[in-house]
Order: structure tokens, then C-alpha cells, then sequence
């Protein structure tokens, strides 16, 4: 995978954000303040403006273009916690020219052990964290089988984990303030993290020539 | 939505560009980022106090910013902590060689970005305190106050901490001074109508007609529950029990700060402010320092807080010092 | 309607206690009646600059009472001028010897009764002075501007006034300079979101998304034409526009004041006036001070008016004195 | 007629606009501020308790405290005015412990007087002058025939004198701004003049027995 298709790849997601946007913001007018999908777009528009001259540059420089990128794009809870995952998914893969399917496995590991140690959320706590983790877990056990079967066990546990959002108690960001009142609203932010994890699945499908992956 | 706009996404911008281009005595744009904010004049040595949060709760925070408040602001997009970089350019145009002190409300995004920021000055080697507003009595209960969120007690901060610094407090006193102050300060919202973020053009909730969101934070959140909207008296009844209760000691004297959040014209907040003190005096406790308006806003939103501070003499002498900023001007 | 309120045919009493209750250092209610308020302390031999409307428009009218600004003022019910009463009282009780001036706006009810007022206290052996306000360039054209009625104009009217006033001007200079002042002071107002009256409960009038109302008074009044409400820009374009072109000679020199209704955040405020200041910089017309806010409000109304004053030195020097009231305060 | 049965007049009239409150609303709303509705009924209330004390006086006491309590509950345009209708009334039957048929009419001349003294509006620029001046000359012309018949002719009068006040553009008063755009609708001052009209036309037949009227 080189940096182009890294490029090309967030530009899909960024896409898929924007499809998204309105839901997005739904979810957070009924946990949060309303926020979350604006933050998402600007901040995908803005990875997309700052790393499209890295396109011959390594994976590596487009991961942390992106990272700083969307951090000064957004602010917000959001930034810190993507531009760290995306610090440590470049930190990951520093070196390579183009990314093997172990490298694409390790910068995914670097992007959610990023926001674990950023957000210091667990599953359970209603957050992205209940999409992002039961997701990697899913891929690490399943991409003996091949790393597209890896990234469809992610992509259903990432879903499952979305859903499981809507029956907790938020703990975490502004929704936590909410207590019991969240009950019943899935996490804005685990939405999107599985809207940005499905598609780069999706991507993954459509281009299934992607450099050096399988 | 209606809104006096061009472009929702240039709003931060273009307000920023008529600010400095209205108020160049008061306050500028850093060199060093465009929403980062400094205040007019260099001031000698003295702690430089940075403050900052998201956007469209004018005029918090950049109203804030000027001889005795804060030093620079940080804006971030509306409802949204700003990004380190705008909060550490604030800093670094400011600092004087006393060391920075933070000033910022207690939400995930504010922390973490304050945090990143406070790293990145401490590596060029400024001294920074931080201090965290945490005055929502409805966002936490009171065993676990340091999770709550900052609402209007945030602008009590500033002026305290303000005027502190220009009178010349270290860095460490500074902040512990102000840690002491916060830790008497409760503030309780509510709200009636909802607001709409101009990047979304969405109504932040639906209420019944006779419905009010009790301990409603400032970025048109739901609040902590939904409950009938009374009368004035009634609401005052309902806000002030709210806050009193959370003191662990009754206070004897007190400054209270009405804030409304948008649409709540100044004679609401007046009759209700009026029923505060009534409530209060047969109480026999004392309101030393008032103050009534909009302070720290969302958008049009129809609600109101109160923000009470157990306040002895020198906070008084603290709240009473001149200051200028655009959001709070006396005596200069 | 969801206000926060008592009983709406109290508010205005209530209001008008919560304001004293809080603020005894800066007004107090006259001892001859309850709608008249005058400001603390007592001043030297000076002209009492009395000043009055309708309530409803907070800050306006009791804003702006104090140090620098008029000596007393009689509320009305909500959007209808005082009775001669209060303003009698307002007049008898802050006079010092040098007469009255009394300060209104141009309107039918206003006139009638700061007029019997005027005809109360000339009998009593007050020497009395009226100016009444007439900025609005929206509600008659140039050849019939006496006719006009009084919008924000009336705030500078006071500031320009009471400042002169304290520095000790006769009763007829100080009139004398406040018609000239007046003279050259130009408003125009927009609105898009309607008021409601407490007392009523009922909506000023209905717009459609995208309309809005130019030439709108500070009452919920229909404006004169109802056009597209267009971008900031577009707005800033057509009001700025709509004064300039009333003005004679196009003024070198202005004192700007843009006016919230009551809605209209202070980043909308802000985005307009950037606006405005960049077409008068192409216009090469110097903007030598500018005041953004809440100064004259129409309950909750999403809208706002743009006022110029052709400013000389001296006149600049009047709106920068230091005053202290609750709807204006510097350096003081 | 007493001061008692002027009492019950005031009282009669002060139900009716109370009745045609929102109707006054709705019109000032269209044409001015929406505050004339509120005024009316606020400005005979203070009349109603004002006046009380004054059963036992003459008319003309409680005509003129009706003036002073109209003025000073209400302010605003309507203020001043009846408070001199109430003045120049009171003025017209100075004296008199009861009021025979003529003196009644002398009161109505000095009412319309009043209000034409202190508001300088001519029949035609849209106020209450388009319901009060014609109703008065109708009642001048033919009282001759009899106060009822005069009554009556006045009411009509005055009920053309309103309609006659949609056609017209506002010339006085907050609705004067809008020129053209007030027309089409009444005015509400001229509504409430009305209202005033017919309630005491109302009054006079409900109470045929009024004491020295025919
Ligand atoms: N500590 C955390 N760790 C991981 N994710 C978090 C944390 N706190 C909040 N979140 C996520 O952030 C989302 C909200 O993001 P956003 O609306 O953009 O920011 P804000 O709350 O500042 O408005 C939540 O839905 C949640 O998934
Ligand atoms: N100069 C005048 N003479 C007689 N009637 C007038 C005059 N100016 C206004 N009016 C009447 O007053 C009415 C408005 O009264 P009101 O709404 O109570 O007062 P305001 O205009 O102060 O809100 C108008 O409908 C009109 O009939
Ligand atoms: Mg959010
Ligand atoms: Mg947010
Ligand atoms: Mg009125
Ligand atoms: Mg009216």
C-alpha cells in the first residue's frame, strides 16, 4: 500500500463521513451538543487538503500529515484522540515505502492503542472505544485467514459494538452527563468510527489490487 | 435557521476580523495563529493567564481577554475545545517569563487539547498551572464534583484570576488562589428553548410547550433532566435549592452572577434574580456583588444559570478590580 | 411563550426591584413614584437629563441612568410611553436648579406625555428643554425627518448628553448640542424572527424562511418593506447603504453603534459589522468608534439596527467620557 | 344620570373591550406594536377602581378621576388622550349631581374635544378620529329625534368611520411608518373607539330607566 493509496483510502472515508454527516449530528443533538459530524467532515477535509502532496512521499509522512492535520482542524474531543491515532498508525509503519499486510495490521494496532492511551476510555464506557476495540480484536483473531477476512470480522464486530453503545449509560465526554438519559442513543462517535471502519473495508473490496496487500 | 452570515463555516473568522478591526485597543490576533487572541499592549512581568474553549457562546472567551482578565484566548470551532497549537500561540505572545496559567472548562476536548498544549510549553520550558472549571453542580453529584463541567463560574474565574495577576501573583499562588475559589463555586442552568449551531442549521432539542431542561450546560446539551417550566419564583426556588445544597457549609456571604444564554431577555433575568435574593435574604444570607447579562451564551438559546461563589473579602476586592475587556468592562 | 417570568403584568415592577435590589450604587426608585428611577448619589448644580419609554427594550430605558449618562427615568408598561407622572417625578427628584432636559423618542405616545410632563414642571418654575430623538431613516424619507421615530440613536443621545451634562453645560447649550449631534445621526433596522409581548402572548408577525423586515422599529412594529433576508454581507450592503445616502454630506468621520434586538448572537453582531466597517474603509469614511451589543431591545427579536453619528472631535470625546450604568459602562 | 350609573357605564364599556381584547391585539399587532388590546383593558381597569369611591359624587368627579386613572395606568398614545376626553367631559358637567340629556351630550362633545385637543388627528388619517368626529356629528345631527336615535346614528357612524379606516394609510401614531403596508386593515384605535361607542349605545338601551335620561 503506498501513500497514494493511503491518500486514496482516506479520501474514501472522508467521503463516507460526509454521506454520514447528518446522522452523525443527529446522534449527538440527543447525547451531546450536535457537533460530531461537522467535526468529522472539517477534519477528513482538512487530512485530505494537507496530505495530497505526500502522494510520493511514505505512508508514514501521509499518517502523520493526516494526524497533525486533523487535529488543528477540529479541536474538539475528537481531535486529540484521531490525531493521536493517526501519530501512532504512522509511528507504526515509520520507514516503509509502501505498506505489506503486516504493516497495514500494525498501523491499525498503533491507531487504536493511540486512542486508548489519548481518551483512556475501555469498552463499555460509550465511546468510539466501543467500536474501535472489539474491531481490532476481531481482526488480530481472524486475520490468520487472510486480512480481508480479518477486516470483515472487524467490520461486524465494530457494527455489534455500535449497537451495544445504544444500551449504555454514557461515562465518558460531554453524553456522560447525561447518566441514564443516554440509554437508548447510539454513541455519535462509535458511529463514526464504524461508518470510517466499514468503508475502509469497503475500500479495501473495491481496490482489490492495493499494493503489496492480499 | 436565520442567521445575520455569510458563509456559517467563515462565522469564527469574519467575527475575529470585526473584533480586532473594532476593538484594536483592547485586544489582536496573535501573529502566530489567526484564532489565537492577545491583548492590546504589552504587559510587564506577570503570569500570562490563557483562556479558550469552542466557539458561539459569545462573548465567552474572547470577551474575556484584556487589562485585568486574561492575557489570550484560544477559539475553537463552535462547541468545540480549540486545537493545542491556537492555545500555545496565545502563550507564547503573551508570556512574560512568569510562567502561563490555563484556564479552561472541564470537557474531554478542552482537556486533552489544554493538555497537549500545556505539554508543549512545558517542553520549551515555560512554567504551566492549569486550572480546570468544574461549577455545573447538574453535570455531577457532589462526590464527584471534579467531574463536572464548566459553565458560567468559568467567567468568575477570569476575572479573578484576571485581576490577581495583574496585581502580580506568582504563578503558584496565582493558581492556588484560584483553585480556593473555585472549589466555593456552584452554578446550575436551565433552558427553555433550544439553539442551533449555524454549521448544522439543527435545533439542539424539542420541548414541550410547558418543558425546561434542568442542569443544562452551554452547548445546548440535554439537560440533566426534563422537567415542567414554572414561574421565575419557581424556577429560583428550584436553581437556588439546587446550589445551596451542594455547599458542605452554608456560605454567609455570597456574589451571584445571572447569566442568560441567549434569547432570555435582561427583564426576565432581573425578575428572576429578584426572587434569587428575596430566597436569600430570608436565608440571611448576605449577596455582596452581583452581576446580571450574558456572559457566556448559546447562540439563541432561551435559559438561564446562576452561578454562586462563596466570597470573602479579597475575591470581592478580586471582582471589584477595574478590567476591560469586550465581555466585562468597570472602572477603566 | 416561554419566558421567565411571574405573572407578565408584574414583570416590569419586579424587574424593577430585582434592578434596584442589585444595584443600589448605581440607581435607586424615587421616592415619589415607583416608575420613576434616578440614579445614586446626588449630583452638584447641574442640568437633570431625564430620560423614558416604554419597558420592554432592556437595557433601555433604566440602562442608562448614572454617573455620565441621564439622571432619571420613567418606565412605561411594555412598549407604551410613561404617564406625565413618573417622568415629573424622575425630574423633581434629580433637578438641581439648572433645569431639565428631557430626552424622548419621536413617537405619538412619547410626545403627548413628555410633553404634559414638560407643561407639569414649567409650571411648577422648571426650566425645561426637550429633545426629541428621530434617527430612524427607515420610517420617513429625508424631506419629512422630523416625522422619523427613535431607534438606537436615542443611546448615543443619552451618552453624548449626560457626559456633557456632567462636565457642567447650561440647560439650552446642552440642548443646542444635542439637536446638532442628533442632526447627524442616522439608524436603520432589520429583523427576521418576531417579538413577544408577555403581556399578550402573541407573535409580532409571521415571516417566511427566507424574509425579513427593513426598516423595523425597537416594537415589533411591521418595518416599512418587507425584502429577501440575504448573507451578512448583503444586509451589511443594504443598510449601510440606506443611511449613507441619507446624510447630505457624506460624513469623513463616524461613531458607529450596531444594535442586537435581542436574539441576534454577538458573533452575528460581530460578522455584520466586519462587513460594514470594510465598505466604509472603500468608502474611505473613518470609523473613529464603535460600540457593538444589547443597547435597545425588542424582547427576544432576531434583528438589528446600524446607527451613524457624524463625529467630530468633540463629540468623540462625550461618547469616550467615563459613565456608569447598567447598560453602559467605562472607564468608570 | 349619576355618578353611580356613570360607574356602571365605565364598568359596562370595560367588559366589552376586555371582550375584544384579542381582536385590538391582533390588529395593533398588524399595524403598530400589539400593545392596544392591553392598554384599553389595563387603562379601564385603573377606571374601575379608581372611580369606585366616587358612587356617592357627581359625574363630574368621577369622569375626572377616571381621566387621572386612565393616564397613569396606561401612558402610551392612547393615554393622554382619553385622559383628556375624561378631562374636557368632566369639565363640560362641572357641577351637575345628575346628568339630564343634554348634559350627557355636553360630556360626549367635550370627550371627542379632548381627544381632538390633544391628538390634532383629522377625520381620514386612520385613528380613532375616523370612529369619534363622525359619530359625534351623527349624534348631534339627530338627537333632535331623540338620545336613542341619536345613539344609534352614532353607532353606525362610527361603525362606517372604522371600516372607512382599512382604506386608509396610517398618517399618525406607530403605524404611520408603514404607510402603504397598512392597508387593508383597521385600525385598532379606531376598533376600541368602537367598541366604547356601541357598548354605551348598548348600555342606554339595557338601562332604559337611567336616571333623567329620556
Ligand atoms: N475519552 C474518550 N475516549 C474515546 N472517545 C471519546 C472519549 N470521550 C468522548 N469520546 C467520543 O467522542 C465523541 C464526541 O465527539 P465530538 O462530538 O466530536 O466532541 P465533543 O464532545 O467535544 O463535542 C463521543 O461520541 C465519544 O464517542
Ligand atoms: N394623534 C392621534 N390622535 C388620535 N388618535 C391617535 C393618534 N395617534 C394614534 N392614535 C390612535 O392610537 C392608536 C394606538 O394606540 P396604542 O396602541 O394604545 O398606542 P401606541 O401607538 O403608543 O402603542 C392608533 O390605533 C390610533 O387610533
Ligand atoms: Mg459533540
Ligand atoms: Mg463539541
Ligand atoms: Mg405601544
Ligand atoms: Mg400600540
Amino acid at each position: 500500500m503506498t501513500a497514494q493509496e493511503v491518500i486514496e483510502l482516506l479520501r474514501f472515508i472522508a467521503q463516507r463521513l460526509r454521506d454520514h454527516q447528518d446522522e452523525l449530528t443527529a446522534l449527538d443533538n440527543q447525547v451531546g451538543d450536535g457537533d460530531h459530524g461537522v467535526s468529522m467532515v472539517q477534519g477528513f477535509d482538512a487530512v485530505l487538503v494537507a496530505t495530497e502532496p505526500f502522494a510520493d512521499g511514505t505512508p508514514s509522512e501521509v499518517l502523520r500529515t493526516a494526524g497533525q492535520a486533523f487535529l488543528n482542524a477540529v479541536g474538539a474531543t475528537v481531535g486529540p484522540l484521531y490525531a493521536t491515532a493517526f501519530l501512532r498508525a504512522a509511528g507504526a509503519v515509520d520507514g516503509h515505502a509502501s505498506l505489506k499486510v503486516d504493516d497495514a495490521g500494525r498501523a491499525f494496532q498503533g491507531w487504536v492503542e493511540g486512542l486508548r492511551a489519548r481518551g483512556k476510555a475501555e469498552v463499555g464506557e460509550k465511546t468510539m472505544m466501543d467500536v474501535w476495540i472489539p474491531a481490532w480484536e476481531a481482526f488480530a483473531t481472524h486475520r490468520r485467514e487472510g486480512s480481508r477476512a480479518g477486516l470483515e470480522a472487524a467490520v461486524v464486530a465494530g457494527w455489534q459494538g455500535f449497537q451495544r453503545t445504544e444500551d449504555m449509560p454514557a461515562r465518558r465526554g460531554r453524553a456522560s452527563r447525561l447518566a441514564e438519559r443516554s440509554l437508548g442513543v447510539g454513541d455519535p462517535g462509535a458511529l463514526s468510527a464504524y461508518v470510517m471502519l466499514a468503508a475502509a473495508a469497503d475500500w479495501f473490496k473495491i481496490r482489490p489490487g492495493t499494493t503489496g496487500l492480499v | 435557521m436565520k442567521k445575520l452570515l455569510n458563509r456559517p463555516e467563515e462565522a469564527i473568522d469574519e467575527m475575529t476580523e470585526g473584533i480586532v478591526g473594532a476593538h484594536p485597543e483592547v485586544l489582536r490576533r496573535s501573529v502566530q495563529h489567526p484564532r489565537a487572541l492577545v491583548r492590546a499592549g504589552r504587559a510587564d512581568h506577570k503570569v500570562a493567564v490563557i483562556i479558550g474553549g469552542g466557539s458561539g457562546h459569545e462573548p465567552a472567551f474572547l470577551g474575556y481577554v484584556g487589562t485585568g482578565l486574561a492575557d489570550g484566548v484560544a477559539l475553537g470551532n463552535f462547541f468545540a475545545s480549540p486545537p493545542p497549537d491556537p492555545i500555545v500561540a496565545a502563550a507564547r505572545g503573551t508570556e512574560t517569563g512568569a510562567g502561563v496559567l490555563l484556564i479552561y472548562g472541564n470537557y474531554s476536548g478542552d482537556v486533552m487539547n489544554f493538555e497537549m498544549a500545556a505539554e508543549l510549553l512545558t517542553a520549551e520550558g515555560i512554567p504551566v498551572e492549569s486550572l480546570v472549571i468544574a461549577d455545573d453542580v447538574g453535570s455531577a453529584p457532589y462526590q464527584e464534583r471534579g467531574d463536572r463541567r464548566g459553565i458560567a463560574g468559568e467567567v468568575l474565574a477570569y476575572k479573578i484570576v484576571g485581576a490577581a495577576a495583574d496585581m502580580g501573583y506568582a504563578l503558584a499562588p496565582l493558581a492556588e488562589l484560584a483553585r480556593q475559589a473555585m472549589a466555593n463555586c456552584r452554578s446550575i442552568g436551565v433552558a427553555w428553548t433550544p439553539c442551533t449551531l449555524p454549521t448544522t442549521g439543527v435545533e439542539s432539542f424539542a420541548l414541550a410547550a410547558g418543558e425546561m431542561e434542568l442542569g443544562i450546560g452551554v452547548h445546548g446539551e440535554p439537560g440533566v433532566q426534563r422537567v415542567a417550566m414554572g414561574s421565575a419564583d419557581q424556577i429560583a426556588e428550584l436553581t437556588l435549592t439546587t446550589v445551596l445544597d451542594d455547599f458542605p457549609i452554608a456560605p454567609r456571604r455570597v456574589a451571584l452572577l445571572v447569566n442568560g444564554l441567549g434569547s432570555t431577555s435582561l427583564m426576565e433575568l432581573y425578575v428572576y434574580l429578584r426572587s434569587v435574593m428575596a430566597r436569600l435574604e430570608k436565608y440571611r444570607i448576605e449577596v455582596a456583588w452581583v452581576r446580571v447579562g450574558e456572559f457566556i451564551t448559546s447562540q439563541e438559546m432561551g435559559g438561564c444559570s446562576l452561578t454562586m461563589l462563596d466570597a470573602d473579602d479579597s475575591l470581592l476586592n478580586l471582582l471589584n478590580a477595574p478590567c476591560h475587556g469586550l465581555g466585562w468592562r468597570q472602572g477603566c
